[in-house]
């Protein structure tokens, strides 16, 4: 693919963005809602046909030239062994998947909010945020140098932080976006430190992301302690983006923003860009196998964690959004026990799916005008069948019933879990455990929401979504039926490779990177039946306890260790516990700084002097009584002085 | 019989014609001196201020001849059998000293009327008192000292209780002839002393004595501290500062403005040709003392200033601090001392006579322009002058571009220099500490009267009045911004300090 | 441009001579006079930025001597008169990758000073007059090369600053004023005595008679003596007594923790306009001096006070940025936050590496436009919400889009968002420092979330939440306030986007007086074996 | 020891003692009285000391015109109650006074007695010796013949000795005198003294026009 | 003709003198006492001139010794004419009260 090509389609896919951005913010006052509803979505469907043709560029090329570096400008000279930073963007099938899924799904939910939005005081203001934050996306993905993907990725924290504080009158909006953009700051400074690691160490003449891997293979280790740093400090940045443990709790807080908001960013994209970053630095992580471990472990902790957390929530978005989080713990499982093309592909369907649930929950919301507590709903299947089916189907890819989108990602990264990875067997059985905890939390929300007797008689006067609200859904609807197998060219072991892998493991194997071995098929076979049997338990328990009610969901949380329902229903404490740690002692701290530190010494000091001045100068005065006689004798004592002085000690 | 008495003893003829051209600006001066006397006698008080212009005119030929005899190396020397040292030392602090008496006749004139002073006396007196601080930067002989102090100190005396019908004024001028009596005898001891163990008057005499035998013994030295005593009182070094205040207080503004500087002038003049060139042998022994009294002048000068509320007060101890800056130059024995001291008297002329030209020009009617109420918001009604004062007290402080820089920089350069690196930071301290009064005042120009509260009611500004703003805002700038142009003529001067024999 | 025409001379007497023109105006010709001030400015802008363009087009050839410390500094558009010949005091101006852009800087935020003053201030022509002297005198330090000159400069830089500082601004300001005066002055003559003390003891440099030239007084051996001894205890040696001097100078200056009380009450009780080139630039010239002269005359010294001076940046940047946070007056808050972000240049100077100086300059440009436009948001708050309490505003942004969006720009840059152009400073010198020593970028790091934190705070405290009583009925800013805030904001995304023309010019400074500055034997274990 | 001798111990003890009666006297017209008797035993030690014209001039200007002046003086201002009688005694500077009178007696006489004043060999005192290292040519002869010695102090040599090596002196005193005279009769003599009205402070400042304010600018770039 | 012995003794005298008239000056709160003490010091600084010149036989003392005693008169009416106008009223003779301006 020419360069020339790859930098036109990137300046594309920067510039419609952008432009979006700056129109809706600067002309969207004036020219009014249609402007924004138009510009809005536009700009990021002409980015989607940009990475269509990136994607047909790409497929037409051969399979090694298929990544593509280019350098817009100059951007800053370091002094350090000549270090040079430059703006480097690269086309290859890594960042390509990630600008469709982006664009993709991004028009889709764009769309979706023309309607969704549609009562809102400012859409430019939405509209231009939402753009923003395609750019940065787009940025991050396809940065090929690291000064460039951190500016990226702080970028689309800022678009975040803007999106989750959209309804600034909200205190507790307000409070959300600060919390995310404070963790998502400790996520960029440990990509910092990372840097700053990799520029000391490696004596890279730039940091232009091949140049990283080039040297870093030759000159660290295998397993060394740096490189392990290096990546700890990456997956610690990929945490904070991701929500994974211990960097989680702004992610449930983010549901502040608008339904949209919550689909784009916190479902389908920003959040994946931990998956992208560990699966784009792979190679330092094939390095570091203790990083690995990590990670790995850190993924599976947080799936189960949420999963568990999902369990006992009310608030619709928050369950999908726990259920998020579950879900990126598996990508980063993935990825962490190096499977990287099947992390991407967990990401790819999960993008899809998981959009809509929240599109299909925002209609829901609407209806219920901006009701979110599940226990007041139920039975609204009967009102809104669309939004119903659509749910259905992408809860049943969320729990990974055969066929569905979900099945086919999740099976794929378990299986490979169960030959590789820390624990490699003990992580694999915990996966099924959260296939099991996603059917639970997933169904339970379906039949809560959606089936048994309306609780409140708004359920009633509950009127389906508008079609502009209900095409993308419906859309994605048939994407998450249809994504597992339009991705999927056979079961892996049974029928070969699958396509994405082949369109994927290029990148990864580039470098001198390795594949996982694949297990043998009769051992696939097993482990996707396991995992499968895990789901359909899971879903078959919520459909008896949650549908059937027999017995009821109550007396099951009866049984269940009152420890383990309070640590769910109050998320693990962790807030509680940050708030003690992190956030009250500064505060504490910086109190008594004003009020003593400051004043007494700080400042008093100064004072002091002053004071002692001013006394001085006061006995001076007093001396200076005005009485002649005073003054003579002060100088007859002086002049006395001076003659003892010269007379007897001088000579 | 007394004939061959007469004859056994060696009688030195009179002193040759070219002396008088020697003498010639304090002839010119002392003669301005009795014409004025003589026709304050027939001009009617309408006319006086014409005396003035007259006194103005004296001094500003005075000025002219100094200038001539600055340039004039060949009659350079030392006059009267080595009593009068005409020397560009001399020449250079007369100019000095004229040029700030010539300021002063500048606002005398509307100040006096405002105060119903205006008397011809005034302006012989000046004259008279300018003669004595010439006849002093020039003396060369202990005798010749004496007479130029005790003749600037009468004339001043009677300035003083100028305002004869006010308490302040006539208070003033008591407390200043009781102590300078007083100070002017433990000069005269000392001279005696010193005559007594050197055997000579003249400076030149006492000089060879000393370098003949260096050990200098203690009545010597006892003779040296008692000058110093008198010396330190004339140019109001702490301890013997006391007077300052209360006097510059009492006296007529206009009178404090001519004696803040000038006396000050001509007294280090003589002390520096007496401590740095006479006694430059026995350093060792005396400059313990001088930087004693530089230090401690510094201290209380800089500290009781910091609590004044009246200004005149203020610029009064200020007046004790920059002369224990000037001190500095003297307590340390080296040419750069000499010419740092020599160009901060003259920086100083500058800036104090400014600032006092401020408080001398407001001064309404009847009363003096003295609390620090009085000068709250000058700037409002009189930018001009605010903005003038300002820059005076901007050089009093030591800020750059002003003239006060240049002289604490060279007098701290000559510490540093001479390795008395103590004084400096004395120096520096309680500069840092003048900052705070200085600036104070600036503040109060430039803040309003508060709601209701009535603003002094300043005098309006007369052309001369102008004229003198102008020509001291002009000097400090100008030894603050092309210092070569002073700096190179003190260097000049410091050769002159000590009065070389015509003969040798 | 061309090389037989003064420039520096000529932007040196430009402000003065339109100070000096301004009088001509009749006083209550207000607009005129304001054009003229402006045209002044403007004027001075665009012939630093001829030297921009100009700037090592001809670099000249430093004088290199035996070891590689005894590279002297390369000037360019030298200029060398006699000032005061008898001492050897010398009228000697030069530009270098140090001062060059701080000189753009200067220049800019003067302009934007003359631009931001309201045309309705009282005794408005004596307020431009003052503003031009002190761009004079700024323009002075950052050109002198002789330290008596740069002296001259630096405290003749607290004339005007008074007038302005006393005259107009809060109900407090003489007290602040004679505070601030007092602490620089008590700083600056410290300094003197040392400039004293290096020239006295440059008898014996290159040149024979003893010289305030920076470039000679460099190349002189300094006075290796034994350590004073006081009562028996060993202290320091002479030279290093002379480098704590300018140190306290320019640390006061800066200012660095301990000495930085008279900020907060100087900054509350400005006026905006004023703000923008008084912290704009004057708080710059402390770490500019630190870099100019401390790198040059005491390698030796700067080398062993490293970890006390790393220290203090880091109790900077972290105690100001808890102060930043405690605070409730937006005024303070921004004061503070100046004081912590000029922690890092400090941080980044101390490092004294290439990486860590290149960033502090970088960084003196960026947080010179950053704390003027924030200061002038703050001033546009309050005067139209009337208090400067954050409790007492909130939800602007629903009444004032425009400044809501403008202050989110300026806000992002305080707190160091990568793409904006104080993203640009920090990255470097956090490197900078990270190669001197990781603990301190992290602790570096530190300061970085606290001040998200609580420039965060400060932005959504006014802008967010429901709208608040005082806040209630105030209008957007209009449009020359925008004309203001605009290009500062434009800058700050422009140098993110592209700071390769800064870098460059900063790099080869930083890299002079780095090569300078590398003295293997610390000046202490020298004295050991002389 | 001569007669001579005897007679200046004598009187110097007279001195000593008047002295301190100016001093410690309790009426003003005492302490005149022993001043004056001060003088006159001092004119008494200069005859002694062979300077007639000295002698005749402190008794004829001191003893005579100055004193006589106080006296007037004293009459004029009718001193009849003196505030402090008991002043000295109680005043702690009076133990200064004594301590320093001490002192400094003490001090100077032992130095002048067996300090390096003179040498009691060849009763030349040390001055004389530097002058006459210094320069031998000096202007007197340090010879000790008591012709000399008794010429040194008449008439006819004071008198050449101001008009030719102390000229300028005795000029500089006349002109002294001159301006005494001028201020004891300006000071003296009762002056028309026409003080202006007085000045009623008027217009509170927070009313004042505007006027002129921003020209202080000029002044103040003048100061950069 | 009288001897050596007499000089110290007489410098002594002077030194005495001297010191008493300064004492004077402290402790006397009559203006005009003040005045006489003053005349009393310099009276000694005369002594002082004379003995020395005696011993070292050159006029020089002498003559200053007269510019003295000139001076002195000159100080003396002046002060005079002072405290004549100061204490003119009838007034308490206490230089003490001329105090109003201190500090």
């Amino acid at each position: 693919m020419s360069t020339t090509l790859a930098g036109t389609l990137a300046v594309l896919l920067f510039a419609f963005p952008l432009a979006g951005a700056l129109g809706n913010a600067l002309l969207g006052p004036r020219l009014g809602r249609r402007f924004c509803n138009i510009v809005g979505p536009g700009v990021v469907l002409a980015g989607f046909v940009c990475a269509v043709v990136a994607l047909v560029a790409l497929l037409g090329a051969h399979e090694d030239a298929r990544s593509t570096t280019v350098t817009l400008w100059s951007w800053l000279d370091l002094g350090l062994h000549g270090l040079k930073v430059n703006v480097d963007i690269t086309i290859d099938p890594l960042s390509v998947l990630m600008c469709l899924v982006i664009t993709g799904v991004g028009f889709l939910i764009h769309w979706y909010s023309v309607g969704y939005m549609g009562h809102d005081e400012s859409p430019w203001r939405f509209f231009s945020y939402m753009n923003l934050f395609i750019f940065s996306m787009l940025l991050l993905v396809l940065a090929a140098d690291l000064v460039i993907l951190i500016v990226g990725w702080a970028m689309v924290a800022l678009s975040s932080y803007l999106l989750i504080g959209y309804y600034y009158d909200r205190p507790s909006a307000v409070q959300a976006a600060r919390k995310a953009f404070i963790t998502q700051v400790v996520g960029d400074v440990a990509l910092y430190l990372a840097a700053f690691m990799i520029v000391t160490n490696l004596r890279v003449p730039s940091l232009q992301l091949p140049t990283i891997f080039a040297y870093a293979r030759d000159s660290f280790p295998q397993g060394g302690a740096l490189i392990t740093g290096i990546c700890v400090l990456l997956a610690i940045g990929a945490f904070a983006k991701s929500a994974q443990f211990p960097l989680h709790t702004w992610l449930p807080d983010a549901m502040e923003g608008p339904t949209p908001v919550s689909a784009l960013i916190h479902a389908a994209t920003m959040v994946t860009a931990g998956v992208y970053l560990i699966a784009r630095f792979h190679t330092l992580f094939d390095l570091a196998p203790i990083a690995q471990g990590v990670v790995a472990c850190v993924g599976m902790g947080t799936a189960v964690m949420a999963g568990v957390i999902a369990l006992s929530q009310i608030d619709i978005k928050r369950v999908i959004a726990y259920s998020t989080m579950s879900q990126i713990g598996l990508m980063i499982f993935a990825v962490g026990i190096g499977a990287y093309s099947a992390g991407m592909f967990h990401f790819a369907t999960h993008a899809v799916f998981k959009a809509l649930l929240f599109m299909a929950a925002g209609n829901v919301i609407h209806a219920l005008h901006d009701e979110q507590d599940i226990r007041l709903m139920g039975g609204l299947g009967l009102t809104m069948r669309a939004t119903e089916r659509c749910f259905l189907s992408g809860s049943l890819a969320l729990a990974g019933i055969p066929i569905f989108a979900g099945f086919f990602s999740k099976e794929e990264l378990l299986g490979l879990g169960w030959l590789h990875g820390p624990w490699a067997p003990t992580l694999y059985a915990v996966g099924v455990g959260v296939n099991i905890l996603t059917g639970l939390y997933t169904f339970r929300l379906f039949f809560t929401v959606f089936r048994g007797e309306p609780v409140t008689a708004r359920t009633y006067a509950a009127h389906e979504a508008p079609p502009s609200m209900l095409m993308p859904v419906v859309i994605l609807a048939i994407g998450s039926l249809v994504a597992g197998i339009a991705l999927l060219l056979g079961i892996p072991g049974v029928v070969g490779r699958f396509f994405l892998a082949d369109f994927l493991d290029p990148v990864f194997t580039a470098d001198g990177g390795r594949l996982l071995s694949e297990p043998a098929t009769s051992t696939a076979f097993l482990t996707v039946l396991v995992g499968t049997a895990g789901s359909l338990i899971g879903s078959g328990l919520a459909l008896q306890w949650w549908y059937q009610r027999k017995p009821d969901a109550q007396v099951i949380a009866a049984k269940v260790p009152r420890v383990l329902t309070q640590l769910s229903l109050h998320k693990f404490y962790f807030d509680e516990i940050y708030d003690a740690l992190l956030v009250r002692p500064p505060r504490r701290l910086a109190r008594a700084l004003r009020t003593v530190v400051e004043p007494e010494y700080a400042d008093g000091w100064v004072e002091g002097v002053g004071r002692a001045a001013a006394s001085l100068s006061e006995t001076f005065r007093m001396l200076q009584t005005g009485r002649l006689r005073d003054y003579a004798t002060g100088m007859l004592v002086a002049a006395g002085a001076f003659v003892v002085v010269l007379a007897v000690f001088v000579r | 019989m007394t004939h061959t008495l007469l004859a056994s003893i060696r009688m030195p003829g009179l002193p040759p014609t070219d002396d008088l051209l020697r003498m010639l600006p304090v002839l010119i001066l002392s003669g301005g001196f009795v014409v004025l006397l003589l026709l304050d006698l027939v001009t009617p008080p309408s006319a006086r201020t014409a005396l003035a212009a007259l006194s103005g005119l004296f001094l500003a030929v005075t000025l002219g001849a100094v200038i001539w005899g600055w340039f004039d190396t060949a009659h350079q020397g030392l006059a009267y059998y080595g009593s009068y040292a005409y020397d560009r030392f001399s020449l250079f602090v007369d100019g000095i000293i004229l040029a700030s008496a010539l300021v002063v006749v500048l606002i005398s004139p509307g100040y006096l009327n405002r105060r119903g002073l205006h008397y011809g006396e005034y302006y012989a007196l000046i004259l008279g008192a300018t003669v004595g601080m010439m006849l002093l930067a020039a003396a060369s002989s202990l005798l010749v000292i004496f007479l130029g102090i005790e003749l600037l100190s009468v004339s001043l005396y009677i300035l003083c209780g100028f305002a004869h019908t006010e308490e302040r004024s006539q208070e003033s001028a008591l407390k200043y002839l009781m102590l300078g009596g007083f100070a002017s005898g433990f000069l005269l001891y000392g001279m005696a002393l010193v005559y007594g163990e050197t055997g000579h008057t003249t400076l030149t005499g006492i000089r060879a004595s000393l370098d003949a035998v260096h050990g200098t013994d203690s009545l010597f030295l006892i003779g040296v501290g008692l000058m110093f005593v008198g010396f330190a009182f004339k140019v109001s070094a702490a301890p013997f500062h006391t007077w300052t205040p209360d006097v510059y207080q009492g006296a007529p503004t206009s009178v404090t403005t001519f004696m803040s500087v000038t006396t000050k002038v001509a007294a280090f003049a003589a002390l520096i040709r007496v401590f740095s060139a006479t006694f430059e042998g026995s350093y060792a022994k005396w400059n313990g003392i001088v930087a004693f009294v530089a230090i401690v002048s510094m201290v209380i000068g800089n500290l009781a200033a910091l609590g004044q509320t009246s200004v005149k007060r203020m610029l009064a101890y200020s007046g004790v601090a920059q002369a224990g800056y000037i001190l500095i130059g003297v307590a340390v024995q080296s040419p750069l001392g000499t010419v740092g001291a020599l160009y901060y008297l003259a920086a100083y002329a500058a800036m104090n006579i400014g600032a006092f030209a401020v408080i001398t020009m407001m001064a309404g009617r009847g009363e003096d322009l003295d609390s620090y109420d009085s000068i709250r918001g000058l700037a409002f009604r009189r930018p001009y002058v605010a903005a003038a004062m300002g820059l005076f007290l901007f050089s009093l402080g030591g800020f750059p571009p002003t003239a006060g820089f240049f002289g604490k920089f060279f007098v701290f350069s000559a510490a540093i220099q001479h390795g008395q690196i103590a004084l400096a930071l004395w120096g520096i301290a309680t500069s840092a500490i003048s900052v705070f009064y200085y600036l104070r005042i600036g503040l109060l120009m430039y803040s309003r009267p508060r709601e209701g509260e009535a603003s002094y009611e300043w005098a309006r500004t007369t052309v001369s009045g102008a004229v003198a703003l102008v020509a001291t805002t002009a000097g400090t700038l100008v030894l603050g911004i092309f210092t070569y142009l002073i700096y190179s003529a003190a260097t000049m001067a410091q050769v002159g300090t000590f009065p070389v024999p015509p003969n040798s | 441009m061309s090389h037989n025409i003064p420039w520096l001379t000529v932007v040196l007497v430009i402000p003065l001579g339109t100070a000096i023109l301004l009088q001509l105006v009749p006083r209550d010709q207000r607009a005129a006079i304001k054009g003229l001030t402006v045209l002044g400015t403007l004027a001075t802008a665009s012939i630093v930025a001829g030297l921009l363009v100009a700037f090592n087009q001809h670099p000249s050839i430093p004088a290199v001597g035996p070891r590689p410390q005894d590279q002297a500094i390369a000037f360019q558009f030298e200029e060398i008169h006699s000032w005061i010949a008898a001492i050897g005091a010398t009228y000697h101006l030069g530009l270098d990758g140090l001062s060059a852009w701080l000189l753009a800087l200067d220049a800019f935020v003067f302009l934007l000073g003359a631009v931001a003053v309201a045309a309705s201030t009282e005794r408005l022509k004596f307020y431009c007059g003052l503003l031009l002297v002190t761009q004079a005198a700024t323009i002075g330090v950052l050109l002198s090369v002789d330290m008596l000159l740069f002296y001259f400069f630096w405290e003749g830089m607290l004339v005007p600053l008074y007038f302005l500082l006393a005259n107009y601004g809060g109900r407090d300001r003489g007290r602040a004023t004679l505070k601030f005066i007092g602490y620089t002055v008590a700083g600056s003559l410290l300094m003197l005595l040392a400039i004293i003390y290096l020239y006295v003891h440059s008898q014996a440099s290159v040149v024979g008679h003893p010289s305030f030239d920076l470039q000679v007084l460099m190349l002189a051996p300094g006075p290796a003596q034994a350590p004073v001894t006081f009562l028996g205890l060993q202290l320091l040696t002479p030279i290093q007594f002379a480098f704590v001097a300018f140190a306290l100078a320019f640390a006061i200056k800066v200012p660095l923790v301990p000495f930085h009380s008279w900020l907060p009450d100087s900054y509350a009780n400005c006026p905006p306009a004023t703000l923008t080139f008084f912290a704009g630039i004057v708080s710059k010239l402390g770490a500019f001096g630190f870099i100019r002269y401390g790198l040059t005359l005491f390698p030796g010294p700067i080398h062993d006070f490293q970890w006390i001076l790393e220290g203090l940046a880091i109790l900077s940047i972290l105690y100001a940025a808890m102060l930043a946070l405690a605070q409730s007056d937006i005024k303070r808050i921004v004061a503070y936050s100046s004081i912590s972000h000029l922690g890092f240049i400090a941080l980044g100077i101390f490092a004294l590496n290439v990486n860590g100086i290149n960033g502090a300059i970088i960084q003196m440009v960026n947080h010179g436009i950053i704390i003027a436009a924030l200061f002038l948001v703050v001033g546009y708050v309050e005067a139209r919400v009337g208090t400067r309490d954050r409790r007492e505003i909130a939800g602007l942004e629903r009444r004032m889009p425009w400044l809501y969006a403008l202050f989110l720009v300026i806000t992002l840059a305080g707190l160091g968002m990568p793409g904006m152009n104080s993203f640009v400073g920090e990255f470097t010198i956090l490197l900078g420092a990270f190669q001197a020593n990781p603990l301190l970028a992290i602790l570096g790091f530190l300061g970085v979330l606290l001040a998200a934190w609580y420039m965060l705070r400060l932005h959504q405290g006014l802008m967010h939440e429901p709208l608040s009583k005082a806040a209630d009925g105030v209008r957007d800013i209009g449009a020359a306030e925008r004309l203001v805030l605009l290009p500062l904001a434009a800058l700050m995304i422009l140098i993110g986007v592209y700071p390769k023309p800064i870098g460059d010019i900063t790099r080869s400074g930083a890299q002079q007086y780095v090569t300078r500055a590398s003295v293997p034997p610390p000046s202490l274990s020298s004295l050991s074996n002389p | 020891m001569t007669t001579a001798t005897l007679l200046a111990y004598v009187v110097a003890g007279v001195a000593l003692v008047s002295a301190a009666g100016v001093v410690l006297s309790a009426r003003t017209i005492y302490s005149a009285l022993c001043l004056v008797g001060n003088m006159v035993s001092l004119a008494v030690l200069f005859l002694l000391l062979n300077a007639q014209f000295v002698a005749a001039v402190q008794v004829i200007i001191y003893a005579g015109a100055v004193m006589v002046l106080f006296v007037f003086i004293i009459a004029l201002l009718d001193p009849g109650h003196d505030p402090d009688y008991e002043g000295p005694r109680r005043d702690p500077r009076l133990w200064v006074g004594i301590v320093a009178v001490g002192y400094i007696t003490a001090q100077v006489f032992a130095l002048a007695v067996n300090g390096t004043t003179y040498s009691k060999t060849d009763h030349v005192l040390q001055g004389q010796r530097l002058a006459q290292a210094a320069q031998p040519s000096d202007l007197h002869s340090f010879a000790f013949d008591p012709a000399s010695v008794n010429a040194a102090g008449n008439v006819q040599v004071l008198g050449r000795e101001l008009f030719t090596t102390f000229l300028l002196p005795f000029e500089i005193t006349s002109l002294l005198l001159f301006v005494a005279a001028i201020g004891a009769v300006y000071l003296t003599r009762r002056l028309p003294h026409a003080p202006g009205p007085p000045v009623e402070r008027t217009a509170p400042v927070a009313a004042l026009p505007e006027e002129s304010a921003p020209d202080a600018g000029r002044e103040t770039v003048a100061v950069g | 003709m009288i001897d050596i012995q007499v000089f110290p003794l007489l410098l002594g005298l002077s030194a005495a003198m001297f010191t008493i008239g300064s004492v004077g000056v402290l402790v006397r709160r009559n203006p005009l006492v003040v005045l006489m003490s003053i005349e009393l010091m310099l009276n000694a600084v005369n002594l002082a001139f004379v003995d020395y010149g005696r011993f070292l036989n050159s006029e020089d003392g002498q003559v200053f010794a007269l510019v003295v005693i000139v001076v002195a008169a000159a100080e003396a009416v002046v002060g005079l004419a002072l405290v004549s106008q100061v204490y003119r009223a009838g007034r308490e003779l206490d230089i003490d009260d001329l105090s109003e301006m201190r500090e």
